[in-house]
């Protein structure tokens, strides 16, 4: 039975291992990156995962060897050996240097991504409540906090290949701002103003996640977030502005009070993401 | 070392002769360590199913969101069509990890292998306060009582998670289940943590002061090392979160405002709180199981432990570490990010013992006798899954990669893989090693072999695939990620995942079957079947109260299998050096 | 299980690590224990206190430091009296130690009787913690305002009341219902009015700065450490009963251990609280 | 076994994987359960709110006896069909094509097109017949909407008109801020027309399900076709249709004032005084008036005890809070003209009064005399222009109550809790 068992226990790294592979090659694998920062944090996620999978494989190898070679049905009498403290302190060197050089390899990345803020007035603030997210973006005068504000629920838009700084807050629990495709997740807490900074690198539209649990409506805090050129987030702006003013005075006609209520550009995005 | 002669200075033991007492003074309100732990282990038994069932329902709803749930959703929700309602997914979701960890895994190992091993494996005739320690299980009954009774309040049980972070835990109408059920929920905590409490200053008294003569530290079972550690760890750190809970409590209730911020208080105080208890928490449920697995690799390997020493201080290395590395769970809470610095590194340190426990684990494999019992399989899956769980932890260790897999399924992945495929791998195979001395009676090999296998099979169906997923940035504690493009390619990995889970869930209704039949259709085993050197195994099986029937002495460490001296492959440790071996304790 | 093989079992011996008997050993874990709990609380209320904007002074929250001296004081006798108790049993003198057991009772009931003269006084003032009853506000905004004309409504809806009173109440009133009534002057006023003596029961908002953490903390403090403090009597109460000599030494050391830790407690909360 | 096709109860992109998984579990669960049991779809539930069960003639007849209220489930079917087979006549002029869609269980059909949609996106809060009961609505506040007496707060029309397509879709683009109701702006066009279509067939359904009982209970009428038709379906499918033309939605008559600083003077004039405003939402507009609130859902239970309305009703009492004006959030839409039009009609169900006339009549102009109680246009406007002033109106002491405004503080974010 050893050999039976010894099987079981080798199928782990094989099929751990295949797993990995089968999922690389099937799409299952990182979201679309479009951050500037995030192939580094990729990097970094594959280098850690070479390195444990190189001890997943060795020490899962070893174990199916052991059961395979020192099956008690055929080894005569154990090896009698309490230990040897030279192995034990080398395999403890090697491991130590390694979680080191783990340790260390990250911080500069740890410190870009969280530390240094950007000197910059903030873009957006972004504000969690249960259960969508609001942006408020600085109106004419640029400033954040005043009258002339815009409001935009559920859609963030950003300018590409710009430096944005989020201003984040949360009006009522914990809620985590959580942008897949940009490789940054943080936590909105009542009471805290928390920066959150990115550089987007492509135009598109990506889901903007809550990952914190916020109560019952929690899976559908989803928002967007429309990463677009300069001119079309100045558009956005004015066509947000516009609407956030409307009085709905020109729209006199009757017939015409119907129609064209809805911002163009959302029904757009609708279409493009059904396309998708 | 010689034996000490002085005569006992413990305070006289219990009445432990009270061979003449009622059922109810016998198997109920009993004082003897053994029926504790025997009562702790079938309570557990229960609630491990019943949040069991509660994880088949999440991972049904994960698979096929909102479509009818077979035989319970037509009972509970029939008026919508059978679909499962939002907040009863967070319910399910809080309810089964607190049920899983406050009810199942804590008290599995430290309250029924604690209790029933302790006084055993160090000599004792029971533990320091047999009446205390009667306490301690029956202060777990208010808990059971306060969980199972917020499953009926108005609102349902707590849905704030398991880590009950406020203000969603603490404001009234923030979610359903803030109502009386996340009260009770905190009760239940509150009681959790008394019950805990006395039961580890019990072990703690007892380890110290109960050893029988000969029986130093440093030939204590790895089992007993472990124990010890965990109700170190019980001791200093639960009556933190008991503070917390107490603080909660009072903010739900009195209407301070420790945890709101628009009361001045702070939401990321109870995050501190909960994880100065709930981190040290994750090694208590895997410190004992590390010991019991370390006693029975050995054991069927038929070979000393490889690095005794290393392994102890690799323990003490875990847990006091474990007291300094909270804040790994709060990388992305808002917490000052220099702060995450510093707790990353006292993180990854971690890592240090625990690869020095998978070593020594595997040195002792290596050029051992394995025999292959189920009680072996399952505690080298322990170490298999170990191997997983701990090397995904380094991923999420590393501050920066944290970004991309916190709160995701490879979180969920990682502890299952270190909580299932760790402790509860390791309460298997502690069930079928020590079930003869339990019962007296040899539970079934052939379907212990073929609970394992199965389980094995599903659970890395089940969990290896969340490591994918989250990979993908799937999030956690969803109900359904259907509001999410990017998340729509994982659902066929979803349907694998709950077919893989049902599939384990329905495994271990051979192991409660295995159990219960060997119960009573079991051979009768000896005093020592498996011919190990442990003082458990020199008892009568079962043991009697009062336990010994000799006055138990070790003589050597507990791991002297194959030891050249005697021709027997096992040397007990309390086989006097110059007796003949083999019959002097088995017969 | 076989119950008739435990008539067979024999009197174990042990090697205990710690020359103590075992009930001290674990009372001195547990009191550990309860060092960890209080270390929580402590931290808690120094986390709070120095993240908060403001707190407040001892006077603005009618706290009197002449009682909490006194209070400290009598703890400390009573550890004394608790200390010469154990002596006396320790001398098999079971009446005397009994007559200091029950003074160390008495010390224990007065530094009780005179925290609940003290939450009386500040339950006076309005300073709860239960925000149906409390009355304090953290800053003399609208919110305040608001709360200033629920008050004043319920109090001129009273028909019992004074006449003077009445009409003063009424005209504050209308002056809180004026849109652009400063919020500062009315807190003012609220508080000149709350010293009428018909209108001190009325329980007028008051502004304490920091009050709601300052309430919420000081509650907790000091409510668990009566907790203790009465759980310790009702050991006291139990023991007294007891025959208080040489053999009851052991056990009245430990109930006296638990007095210490509690007395010590105080002397950590008594200057934080009241000296700081 | 036989009676439960898994494609009838699950959803499925991978349809062959599904199938075969779901059978298998489906299986499983069999030989666990040892039963087999018989699928029966959710029944539309009879809208009974508040109706007294136990009441009796003196003869002792119950007056809502089992048989009648049979009757009436029969009646509304033949309109309307149920849950999982909708079914409309041709004069509701809805699609029925989208109802298929919207209704019935999750799942979908061959080409991949969701089916089910009402019941996955809906259902938890407004209940599967709309009754706005579904199993999360207890815990919400304010409930959710209770489609079928066919009342809607935010509508683009006038005084007691129904929501147009554009409002409802409006509504479930935006969301509905400060309430449990999500934006479903992600959903495809096509799902979002489904759901439109399908909630107006709730409300239809519920209005006619409300006119069936008279006939029922007290007409004690043989209900055919044409009569149903006639006195059921017509009036409530003639309201729908007439109070959503075009000339039935709320216009401004003149334009917001570009004199924003004295329009916000005048409104905060209209605030305080005339229109009396600060009854229900403070002089400070912190909603901290003095009077309670209830809306037509909840005020029928008001002077009944607590078993009673638990007898009678599906949810319990709750309060309606007047808006503090103060946060900023407008739950009816943020633009001016939203804002506008929540002043003018009033809101719809609720104690807030329509300051504007109805319809076909003239608005009050400058020359009318004062004491007349509607608003010209342009004071409509101010007041337009004071609330939208008020979360970041100069005042000595506004603090903790507004959102925080000051631009964020430079450096770590850390502090808290150490």
């Amino acid at each position: 039975m050893g050999k039976f068992w010894s099987l079981v226990f080798l199928s782990v790294p094989v099929l751990g291992v295949a797993v990995f592979v089968a999922a690389a090659s099937w799409g299952y694998w990182f979201p679309q990156n479009v951050s500037a920062h995030g192939g580094q944090i990729d990097h970094l996620f594959m280098v850690i995962l070479w390195l444990t999978g190189a001890v997943f494989l060795a020490t899962e190898i070893v174990l199916a060897v052991s059961l395979w070679r020192f099956d008690g049905a055929k080894s005569p009498r154990a090896r009698f050996s309490r230990g040897n403290m030279r192995i034990e302190l080398g395999l403890a060197a090697v491991v130590g240097l390694l979680l080191v050089f783990i340790t260390v390899y990250q911080l500069e990345d740890w410190a870009e991504a969280k530390i240094r803020q950007p000197d910059l007035p903030p873009t957006v603030e972004v504000n969690g409540r249960q259960f969508e997210w609001v942006m408020r973006y600085p109106g004419p005068n640029g400033e954040l906090g005043d009258a002339d504000d815009l409001f935009s629920p559920g859609d963030l838009h950003v300018p590409v290949d710009e430096d944005i700084l989020v201003s984040l807050v949360s009006e009522d629990v914990l809620h985590s701002f959580y942008l897949p495709n940009l490789r940054i997740k943080q936590d909105a807490v009542p009471g805290m103003r928390i920066p959150v900074w990115f550089r987007a690198t492509e135009t598109g539209v990506f889901d903007l996640v809550c990952a914190e649990l916020c109560g019952w409506g929690h899976y559908k805090m989803a928002g967007r977030l429309i990463v677009e050129s300069r001119a079309d987030y100045e558009a956005f702006l004015t066509r947000l502005e516009a609407e956030q003013n409307e009085d709905g005075f020109e729209e006199q006609q009757p017939t015409a009070a119907n129609t064209s209520q809805r911002h163009p550009s959302v029904a757009e995005v609708v279409y493009r993401r059904a396309a998708r | 070392m010689t034996v000490a002669a002085s005569p006992s200075p413990g305070a006289p033991l219990v009445d432990a002769n009270s061979h003449h007492r009622g059922f109810l003074r016998r198997y109920i309100f009993s004082t003897d360590h053994k029926v504790i732990g025997l009562q702790f282990y079938f309570s557990t038994l229960i609630w491990f199913f019943v949040g069991g069932a509660l994880a088949l329902a999440v991972r049904w709803q994960l698979a096929w969101p909102w479509s009818e749930m077979p035989i319970v959703g037509r009972m509970l929700f029939a008026a919508e069509g059978g679909q499962i309602s939002p907040e009863f997914y967070t319910m399910l979701v809080t309810m089964h990890a607190t049920i899983m960890i406050f009810f199942v895994i804590i008290p599995i190992l430290a309250g029924a292998f604690g209790n029933f091993l302790i006084p055993l494996m160090i000599g004792a005739e029971d533990m320091a306060f047999p009446t205390l320690n009667m306490f301690s299980y029956w202060f777990m009954w208010p808990a059971f009582a306060c969980m199972t009774a917020s499953f009926f309040v108005a609102g349902g049980a707590a849905s704030a998670g398991w880590t009950s972070y406020p203000p969603l835990s603490v404001l009234h109408d923030a979610a359903p289940g803030s109502g009386p059920g996340q009260t009770l929920w905190l009760l239940g905590v509150v009681f959790i943590g008394i019950a805990s409490m006395l039961g580890s200053l019990n072990y703690l008294t007892t380890i110290i002061q109960m050893r029988a003569p000969g029986m130093t530290m440093l030939r204590l079972p790895m089992t007993i090392w472990g124990l010890f550690i965990t109700a170190i760890l019980q001791a200093f750190a639960l009556p933190v979160l008991t503070a917390a809970s107490v603080m909660q409590l009072t903010d739900r209730l009195l209407g301070t405002g420790f945890y709101l911020s628009e009361a001045g208080g702070q939401p990321l105080l109870w995050q501190h709180l909960f994880w100065f208890y709930s981190h040290p928490a994750v090694y208590i449920m895997i410190l004992p199981a590390m010991g019991m697995v370390s006693d029975i690799i050995s054991c069927y390997a038929r070979k000393p432990l490889f690095g005794y020493r290393p392994m102890v201080a690799a323990i003490i290395a875990i847990a006091g570490l474990g007291f300094i590395v909270w804040g790994h769970h709060m990388f992305m809470s808002g917490m000052n990010p220099a702060m995450g610095t510093t707790f990353m590194a006292a993180t990854i340190l971690i890592a240090l013992p625990s690869a020095v426990k998978v070593f020594n684990w595997l040195g002792t494999l290596w050029g051992g006798r394995i025999e292959f019992t189920s009680a072996m399989l399952n505690a080298l899956a322990f170490v298999s899954m170990f191997i997983i769980g701990g090397l995904s932890g380094i991923f999420m260790a590393a501050t920066t990669v944290d970004i991309v897999i916190h709160d995701t399924y490879f979180i969920v992945g990682h502890l299952h893989y270190v909580l299932f495929g760790g402790s509860t791998f390791a309460v298997f195979a502690g069930t079928y090693h020590w079930f003869p001395k339990m019962f007296g009676r040899q539970m079934n090999e052939f379907w212990g072999k073929v609970h394992f296998l199965l389980t094995f099979l599903f659970f890395n169906g089940t969990f290896f695939t969340m490591h994918i997923i989250g990979m993908g940035g799937y999030p956690r504690r969803v109900a359904a990620a259907t509001a999410y493009a990017e998340f729509a390619r994982f659902e066929p990995l979803n349907v694998f995942m709950t077919i893989c889970a049902l599939g384990m869930g329905f495994t271990q209704l051979i192991f409660a079957a295995n159990l219960f039949g060997s119960l009573i259709w079991g051979r009768r085993a000896d005093r020592n079947p498996w011919r190990a050197n442990t003082l458990e195994w020199t008892a009568p099986s079962p043991p009697p109260h009062g336990n010994f029937d000799f006055q138990p002495v070790a003589y050597r460490g507990p791991y002297e299998y194959s030891s050249p001296e005697v021709t027997a492959d096992f040397y007990p440790q309390n086989q006097p050096p110059d007796a003949e071996p083999a019959t002097a304790a088995a017969h | 299980m076989d119950s008739t093989a435990s008539a067979e079992s024999i009197q174990l011996r042990y090697q205990p690590a710690v020359p103590i008997r075992n009930g001290k050993l674990m009372l001195w874990l547990f009191l550990s224990t309860e060092v960890m709990f209080f270390a929580a609380l402590i931290g808690t209320y120094i986390v709070l206190r120095f993240g908060a904007a403001a707190w407040p002074t001892p006077t603005d929250v009618h706290l009197s430091e002449p009682i909490g001296a006194l209070n400290t004081f009598i703890l400390i006798c009573s550890s004394v009296t608790i200390v010469l108790a154990l002596e006396s049993a320790r001398a098999d003198s079971g009446g005397r130690a009994k007559a200091y057991l029950f003074v160390t009772l008495l010390l224990g009931a007065a530094f009780l009787g005179i925290k609940a003269y003290e939450y009386q006084v500040k339950f006076h003032h309005g300073l709860h913690v239960d925000r149906a009853r409390r009355t304090i506000y953290d800053q003399a905004d609208l919110e305040y305002a608001s709360g200033l004309r629920a008050a004043l409504r319920s109090v001129t809806a009273d028909t019992n009341a004074d006449a003077a009173a009445l009409a003063a109440a009424t005209a504050l009133l209308e002056q809180a219902n004026n849109p652009d009534a400063d919020p500062s002057a009315l807190a003012l006023q609220a508080a000149e009015f709350s010293e009428v003596p018909e209108a001190a029961d009325w329980r007028l908002p008051i502004v304490i700065p920091g009050g709601h953490m300052w309430t919420s903390t000081y509650f907790l403090l000091t409510g668990l450490h009566a907790l203790h403090v009465a759980a310790g009597l009702l050991v006291f109460v139990c023991v007294l009963p007891l025959r208080l000599g040489t053999a009851r030494a052991g056990l009245l050391e430990n109930v006296g251990l638990y007095w210490h830790f509690v007395d010590i407690v105080w002397i950590f909360l008594f200057p934080l609280l009241y000296l700081f | 076994m036989t009676t439960i096709s898994p494609s009838q109860t699950t959803r499925h992109r991978r349809g062959r994987l599904r199938r075969f998984s779901s059978a298998l579990i489906l299986a499983a669960l069999f030989v666990a359960s040892g039963s087999c049991s018989r699928y029966e779809p959710p029944p539309f539930r009879l809208n009974l709110e508040g109706l007294d069960r136990t009441e009796a003639d003196s003869s002792g007849t119950l007056r809502y006896s089992d048989e009648k209220l049979q009757q009436i489930v029969d009646a509304t079917t033949a309109l309307f069909g149920t849950p999982d087979e909708p079914f409309v006549f041709e004069e509701t002029e809805l699609d029925i094509a989208l109802l298929r869609r919207a209704a019935g269980p999750v799942s979908s059909d061959e080409h991949g097109n969701p089916r089910g949609l009402y019941r996955e996106h809906c259902a938890h809060c407004h209940g599967v017949t709309g009754d706005g009961a579904g199993p999360t609505a207890l815990f919400l506040n304010p409930y959710p909407r209770d489609f079928r007496p066919g009342v809607f707060k935010f509508t683009s029309t006038h005084q007691g008109g129904k929501p147009t397509d554009e409002d409802l879709r409006r509504t479930m683009v935006r969301g509905i801020p400060g309430t449990a109701m999500p934006s479903f702006a992600l959903l495809p066009e096509e799902d979002l027309d489904a759901l439109i279509e399908y909630v107006k067939y709730l409300s239809m359904r519920g209005e006619s399900e409300q006119l069936i009982f008279p006939l029922v209970i007290d007409d004690e009428e043989e209900l055919d076709e044409d009569i149903l038709l006639e006195e059921v379906l017509e009036p409530v499918v003639g309201l729908w249709q007439s109070s959503t033309l075009p000339q039935f939605v709320v216009v401004p008559e003149e334009p917001r004032p570009s004199d924003r600083a004295a329009s916000i003077a005048a409104g905060r004039e209209l605030f305080q005084g005339e229109r009396g405003c600060a009854k229900c939402h403070g002089p400070t507009g912190l909603g901290d008036g003095t009077e309670r609130n209830y809306d037509m859902w909840n005020n029928k239970k008001l002077n009944l005890d607590r078993e009673d309305v638990a007898a009678r009703w599906s949810l319990p009492l709750q309060e309606l809070r007047p808006r503090n004006l103060r946060h900023g959030v407008y739950r009816g839409g943020r633009r001016p003209l939203d804002i506008y039009r929540r002043i003018y009609a009033g809101v719809k169900g609720t104690p807030m009064p329509a300051a504007g006339p109805p319809y076909g009549q003239p608005a009050r102009s400058d020359a009318m005399p004062e004491g007349s109680k509607n608003l010209s246009s342009a004071q409509i406007w101010n007041l337009v222009d004071y609330v939208l002033s008020l979360p970041n109106e100069e005042h000595p002491e506004i603090a903790s109550a507004e959102r925080p405004a000051e631009s964020p503080k430079a450096g770590s974010p850390g502090g808290a809790g150490g």
